[in-house]
């Protein structure tokens, strides 16, 4: 019996791969267990090689595991591809009419199976992944009966006939392994999930779903890899709340919209990736200057430039801290999870309305796209807040055709808000530098309050929890730092030094404008070393804490990948060892 | 009833004396009144330009953007609030250089807003370079040599642009581009109106004279029927595009608003924001 | 002299089987090939989207650029060295959404290259969403409930924008796709060749079947004149823009490169780097 | 007798304030003095008020001076501008028929003229600007007789009526100042230039010429202020070399169109400011991704958004550091003078090829708008070198249809380059990740091998003079740090401390991107406290200062200005003195 499992089926990109994986996972997610899984997809549309990684774990994980348990594959370039990840022992069923053989150098065991023929037998040559995820059931011990409800859910609107044929795959899967593989393997069998079904999503999902909880109505975007589910998922559900997406010319529209709607008073926001959010810097800075609120959400890739648009990495943080024209107030908040992005989906679109800013939501692939289970996620904690805006304002009749005050100086620098179209409350804005009547000013007193005013309101931002913190010990040999999804491998890797006594500390930033530093700064004062841990070639964060926290600069070192695919437990494990073998 | 009188704010504006955009101030001020709205009903969206200063020159709300992003500020704002009447003013080099993606993506998308471009065929504010709509041959500040580019054709390309309304007008010619102005505004979708705003200061070639003498008012061509596109078309060829008055309108087509599914009868900004629990838990249980 | 294989790389497209791309590339091949020049003469300079892989696919040199600017890395790379053959290659939401500003320009400026568009109205690389050609109703992944805009006239808006050269052909004609691009190669100035060229995975609207019973070719309509602006508009409203074969040509019209004060006779990468000390003191002596 | 004089003209914009200062300087130059001059510009074409302050001094000198000594005004409007800026005892030459008047609270000295009348009695109105030359000479001394053959010069070209008439209204203003105010004022009587004729010019002036010089054959810009005089002379020039300027749609078809003229092998520049280079961000990351050569000048103005267009700003250099979607190698050049300008521009050309990447040239408004007199621009220092560029390579045969080696590893990252076009020489790049030979490539050690590659190819970059060091104590109580156009104002401030026995080292960082930590780290170490002195809010360098030296980081102060007008010494003086009160 194990507590986990890390299963990966290969195959064709378009023979069907994806929809292996999912019935897989909704029958493990029946059944109460934990899942992650994270694709692997190749730059085009049908056809090259793909693979679906999935763990298994009667506890929470948000890690893809070091090595692979089970790896089905349908193909022979699936074996090679994926053969350096399969842990000695692990098993491969593979479709038996590829004739499947092992690279050398490993202890594997190969298990040729007819899912082709089986399934053709059942019905039809595509149910080759039932076949499979029947067999694959069978190797963790658990009886493809369990599954048959899930089965039923999945093709019930399909009619009987596809039930029960995909019935009889499921069945005729887990028969043939038993029958041509009948040795046991209790390092395969999982031990039995807690039976409570969670919610399988994946951050793009989590993302858009709290923007709709959070009151966004409005979207504007234009298609990119791996932002475009936020897009394809608002364009769906908005029209069921009267709201709209509109699919613009290019991302400078797509900004350029929202910034108008917020404008207008309805939540909106936009969403893309490295070269979009690139596009969108000059309007940032308008929505900065005419403290409009803005939530602008960037999933990041791998870059340069287009780069490797369905890989991972975290390389746009500096970018998105310093990219405008000038200098402008903006928060930037880099969920740590799934779970994460879907509240501080709806905060940040609380505080772009109380701080009349913009704010960017920055989050990763990994993060956005890697399927998971969730705790529930919590209507108590919606929160709609909307700042200094009054909907209803009682206005003094405007008798003078003066613009009414948009940019009132005020103690916080946050300025009264009401919405166009108002009797007695006509305004005027501009991205000039202007006056509290949002008039062009280009006086050095005004231009210098309007300044401080737009640069010092962030000053009054309380962000709940700037640093996810996870302090076990006082003092401790590390702090391990890290940002948006590599909170999950970090924390397999802290318990593994923790195991061989190195005692390490964890603390995922979360806030990464206005920078946490007070927060930062007692954690990073009682270690020892400090170990940041970043999927970019730069150090981004590490640059950033030497920037704010001079003092611990010299402890302060940088553990990166940047090839494109997320760290793993034992990569993260390794590379702090070798630090601390560097400085012992 | 608001009147024209009611949409000034007695700056001054700092156009150049006998700049084109005097004509154009005057007569949205004028076709604001005649649409019966008052002047916290409108929502006026300019570019960045001598044209774009318009916006502050208004008693109505304005929202002063960047550089040829004047069309996709206003259209989400028109989509916000369905009941403000939104209007995108500029210039030639905003509309038809750095934004003319968005000029062509708004007139196909058909929101129902106005957008006026105030025409001089130069940059005014940067000081006098060639615009996409500067003559060939016309010596300016960035063309030394001349001009080699062909204009483009704006008024031409609005309607392969599949637009609903197009329309030229002359700012020395007020109550023509007052009519087409309010005739802009009460159209049920996206209209443009060309205006013709000379620059004195650096366009010495398309001066009020040269518009005086070339403009023809389609008014004059007898039978001259703006619903039908072929003729607008071969119309704009004969003339070189040297016309004035309402060029075309497609009342059929139905706006972008009316098109969209599902979308709010109310202005959305008054939609609530909170999700009922139920519809929550609907939305979470598409999940598992 | 070369032949079609000479411009093949032997690489497999990463494109569907069966995507309207392949014909485009063996008819880019026969094109190059019977224009006479060999492989190193030409520049072959591609967008993103399915389409923009074409570079990486012919057996040239190639520039495989950022999504909607494959044109001014074109004009930039054929003002830099005029011995080159640019030919700029890419989709529709390349070319007519986030690049459609650049396409109106370089149509107007008229430089002497080529740029094939892969018309498949829709987006294929990103998996599916609307594009500006989509037609009206097309369910996709961002028009979940229809697209409500109408299409641009791709062929219109050249013609508007002051194009010299515009083709339409449809990827399964390859001997017409071959002659129209041979026939751009040729022009002097900018050609532009919009290929209906169907995506199998996300398009089931306007299919090879579509385009085979709705396309009509120019060649069948008697009397067309191809160097007439006029009959070519009118032909495109007619048809809907449904044809194919040389919409319009005109060969009076001399291109940017010709008409640029100055501009050197050889490939301005040739050009000596170094200021001679006299021409330099000649500058200096301007400010003082 | 004096050594310097602040000189100013103030009046409507459109009105000839340009030609009065320019036939002033034009003189002053010939007479051998030094010249610094700084407009003050409306937001609007013609009308509102405009000024130009020229500082003439028999030293060189680069800052504006922090009081006035004579303010010519042509409307009361001027006067009431200025005033404050007069010094006690000034003198206000002023057009008598605006019956102007003085503001209370300084003792200064107003003298009415009838310029205008005296011009028309000479002939036109408009040679009002020669009466006050002729005027302003007077008081400082200066016999108009010695400006004659300026003045000849000058309108030589419009024929003998226009000389005479000119020549007429400049005595006759020298007449009635001598006649009107008899008075000697030897605290304006300049001692005499040294008669050496220098070049007048403008930071982009000495930007455009440089480029040029260096080699520069193509330029694709879309107009901006204040960078629209580089692409204005560089318009009028490029052809007389077979160049070309295209004048673009926008700032992004600018800069893809200079990467497009680079790759193909002509040194191609596009220039703008904030806005604009915050449109090509984007296309920025295309060129390092293929290592194109690229250099893009911006000349800043007072940001956010569209700011105060014709104001002073250094606020975009983080956003030049750091915008790019991805990482990717650049280097950022801030030229500390116009002078300074003319060799960084054909440097950047040549660390462009040299390192295929793109080249930031920063500069700012003050630097590219103010006109001075400048040393000779030395042709001996006039450098072209372009790298591993082979222009004539032996290819061997392509006999396989396979692109050459593009992106070939080296040692020092570098490639060799051949241009496209040549028989064997076929190439592909792509700003998708790719191999050695261009192709889009996704493999893991390959993208580690190119990412390491590019990034660190900048590890053998030499430059000359990254930060320009004067250093006349070993170790001092100050270390005053700046960029640009403040070189000039940090310089006579440093004096003035001097002066009262409070050491200080100065040090412009002109090199801000591969940043130059190990020349800065003995410089820091060596001051008790260290001043950064910047033109923006958030206080940029001293950021990147703290980020790269933080065990320097406790003794650094950030001293800004952000109002859009330029240090004046005294300020820095005042600003200075400040911090050490706070920290003594
Ligand atoms: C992104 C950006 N690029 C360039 C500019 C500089 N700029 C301001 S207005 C303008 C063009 C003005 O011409 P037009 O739009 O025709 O307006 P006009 O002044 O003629 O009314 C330019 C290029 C800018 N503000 N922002
Ligand atoms: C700036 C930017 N925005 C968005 C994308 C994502 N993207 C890549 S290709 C593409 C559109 C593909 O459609 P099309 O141009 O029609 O080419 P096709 O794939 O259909 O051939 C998009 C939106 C990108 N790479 N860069
Ligand atoms: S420069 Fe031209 S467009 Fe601008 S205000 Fe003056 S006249 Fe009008
Ligand atoms: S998705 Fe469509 S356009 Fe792309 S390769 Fe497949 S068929 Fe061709
Ligand atoms: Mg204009
Ligand atoms: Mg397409």
């Amino acid at each position: 019996m194990v507590q986990q499992i890390a299963w990966k089926v290969g195959g064709q990109q378009g023979e069907g791969i994806e929809s292996t994986g999912e019935i897989f996972a909704k029958t493990l997610n029946r059944l109460g267990y934990h899942l992650y899984g994270y694709r692997h997809f190749s730059s085009r549309i049908k056809g090259g090689h793909t693979n679906n990684n999935i763990r298994i774990s009667t506890t929470p994980v948000q890690a893809i595991a070091d090595q692979v348990d089970i790896l089905v594959a349908f193909d022979q370039e699936s074996i090679d591809f994926c053969f350096h990840e399969l842990r000695p022992g692990a098993m491969v069923l593979a479709e038996s009419t590829i004739q499947p053989h092992l690279p050398p150098g490993k202890d594997v065991i190969l298990c040729p199976l007819p899912l082709i023929a089986l399934a053709t037998e059942a019905g039809r040559a595509q149910m080759k992944n039932m076949v499979a995820v029947g067999a694959s059931l069978a190797l963790l011990g658990i009886s493809s009966e369990l599954c048959q409800d899930v089965v039923r859910e999945i093709f019930a609107a399909k009619g009987d006939a596809i039930v029960n044929s995909n019935l009889v795959a499921l069945q005729s899967g887990e028969t043939a392994l038993r029958a041509l593989f009948p040795e046991q393997h209790p390092d395969l069998h999982l031990a039995p999930g807690d039976g409570k079904k969670r919610l399988f999503m994946i951050g793009n999902e989590t993302t858009a779903l709290g923007l709709l909880a959070g009151g966004c109505r409005f979207m504007s975007a234009y298609p990119i890899t791996p932002a475009s589910d936020i897009m394809e998922y608002l364009t769906k559900k908005l029209p069921q709340f009267g709201g709209v997406m509109v699919q613009t010319e290019d991302e400078i529209a797509a900004v350029t919209m929202a910034i108008g709607a917020n404008h207008a008073g309805v939540r909106a926001i936009t969403a893309s990736s490295g070269p979009g959010l690139a596009l969108m810097t000059e309007a940032i800075g308008l929505a900065g200057m005419t403290e409009t609120p803005l939530v602008v959400i960037d999933v990041q890739r791998s870059g340069p430039s287009t780069g490797m648009p369905t890989k991972e990495e975290q390389a746009d943080l500096l970018a998105m801290l310093y990219a405008s024209p000038g200098e402008i107030p903006k928060i930037v908040i880099a969920p740590d999870s799934a779970e994460a992005a879907f509240y501080d989906s709806i905060e940040a679109l609380n505080l772009a309305e109380e701080f009349q800013c913009p704010v960017i939501l920055l989050t990763d692939l990994q993060l956005g796209m890697a399927q998971q289970t969730l705790p529930d996620l919590d209507y108590q904690r919606i929160q709609i807040r909307r700042g200094k805006l009054d909907l209803h304002p009682q206005l003094p009749e405007q008798s003078e055709p003066v613009p009414c005050k948009r940019f009132l100086l005020t103690d916080d620098g946050i300025s009264p808000r009401f919405l166009p179209g108002i009797k007695n409350g006509i305004f005027h804005v501009t991205g000039l530098e202007h006056d509290e009547i949002g008039r062009p000013a280009e006086g050095s007193a005004n231009r210098q309050a309007q300044m401080e005013k737009r640069l010092y309101k962030l000053a009054s931002l309380h962000f709940a929890e700037p640093v996810r913190i996870d302090q076990r010990h006082a003092t401790s040999d590390l702090l391990l730092i890290g940002w948006n999804a590599t909170a999950g491998a970090i924390n397999e890797a802290r318990e593994r030094l923790e195991a061989d006594n190195i005692t390490a500390n964890c603390a995922q930033v979360r806030l990464l404008h206005p920078f946490p530093t007070a927060t930062l700064t007692p954690l990073l004062a009682a270690a020892r070393q400090v170990v940041v841990i970043e999927q970019n070639a730069t150090g981004q964060l590490a640059q950033l804490l030497q920037m704010n926290l001079p003092a611990s600069a010299e402890k302060i070192v940088s553990l990166r990948k940047y090839d494109g695919n997320p760290f793993k437990p034992g990569e993260i494990d390794a590379g702090i060892r070798e630090v601390l073998h560097g400085h012992s | 009833m608001a009147t024209a009188k009611d949409f000034q704010n007695h700056l001054k504006p700092n156009w150049c004396p006998g700049c084109g955009d005097f004509g154009v101030q005057t007569a949205i001020q004028r076709a604001f009144a005649a649409s019966g709205l008052e002047a916290h009903e409108f929502m006026v969206v300019a570019g960045i330009g001598c044209s774009g200063r318009m916006s502050g020159y208004l008693h109505t709300n304005g929202f002063h953007g960047i550089h040829g992003r004047a069309l996709p500020l206003a259209q989400g704002m028109k989509l916000a609030n369905r009941a403000l009447t939104v209007v995108a003013v500029g210039g030639d080099g905003d509309g038809f250089a750095i934004g003319a993606g968005h000029t062509l993506h708004a007139l196909r998308r058909n929101i129902d807003m106005t957008y006026i471009v105030m025409d001089n065929q130069i940059y005014g504010l940067t000081k006098g370079q060639a615009s996409p709509h500067s003559g060939v041959g016309f010596m300016t500040k960035s063309t030394p040599y001349g001009v080699i580019e062909s204009p483009l054709s704006i008024l031409q390309l609005a309607l392969a642009a599949g637009a609903t309304f197009v329309a030229q007008a002359f700012s020395k010619n007020p109550d023509e581009l007052v009519a087409l102005i309010t005739a802009g505004i009460r159209h049920q979708g996206f209209s443009f109106i060309n205006v013709m705003s000379p620059c004195v200061t650096y366009n010495h070639f398309n001066t009020y004279a040269w518009f005086t003498e070339h403009l023809v008012s389609l008014a004059s061509i007898e039978g001259y029927d703006a619903t039908n596109k072929k003729q607008a078309l071969n119309t704009l060829l004969d003339h070189h595009d040297l016309v004035t008055g309402l060029i075309y309108q497609d009342r059929e087509k139905k706006s972008y608003q009316e098109l969209l599914h599902g979308y709010s009868a109310t202005p959305l900004v008054e939609a609530d924001l909170r999700l009922p629990q139920a519809t929550f838990a609907e939305l979470l249980a598409e999940f598992g």
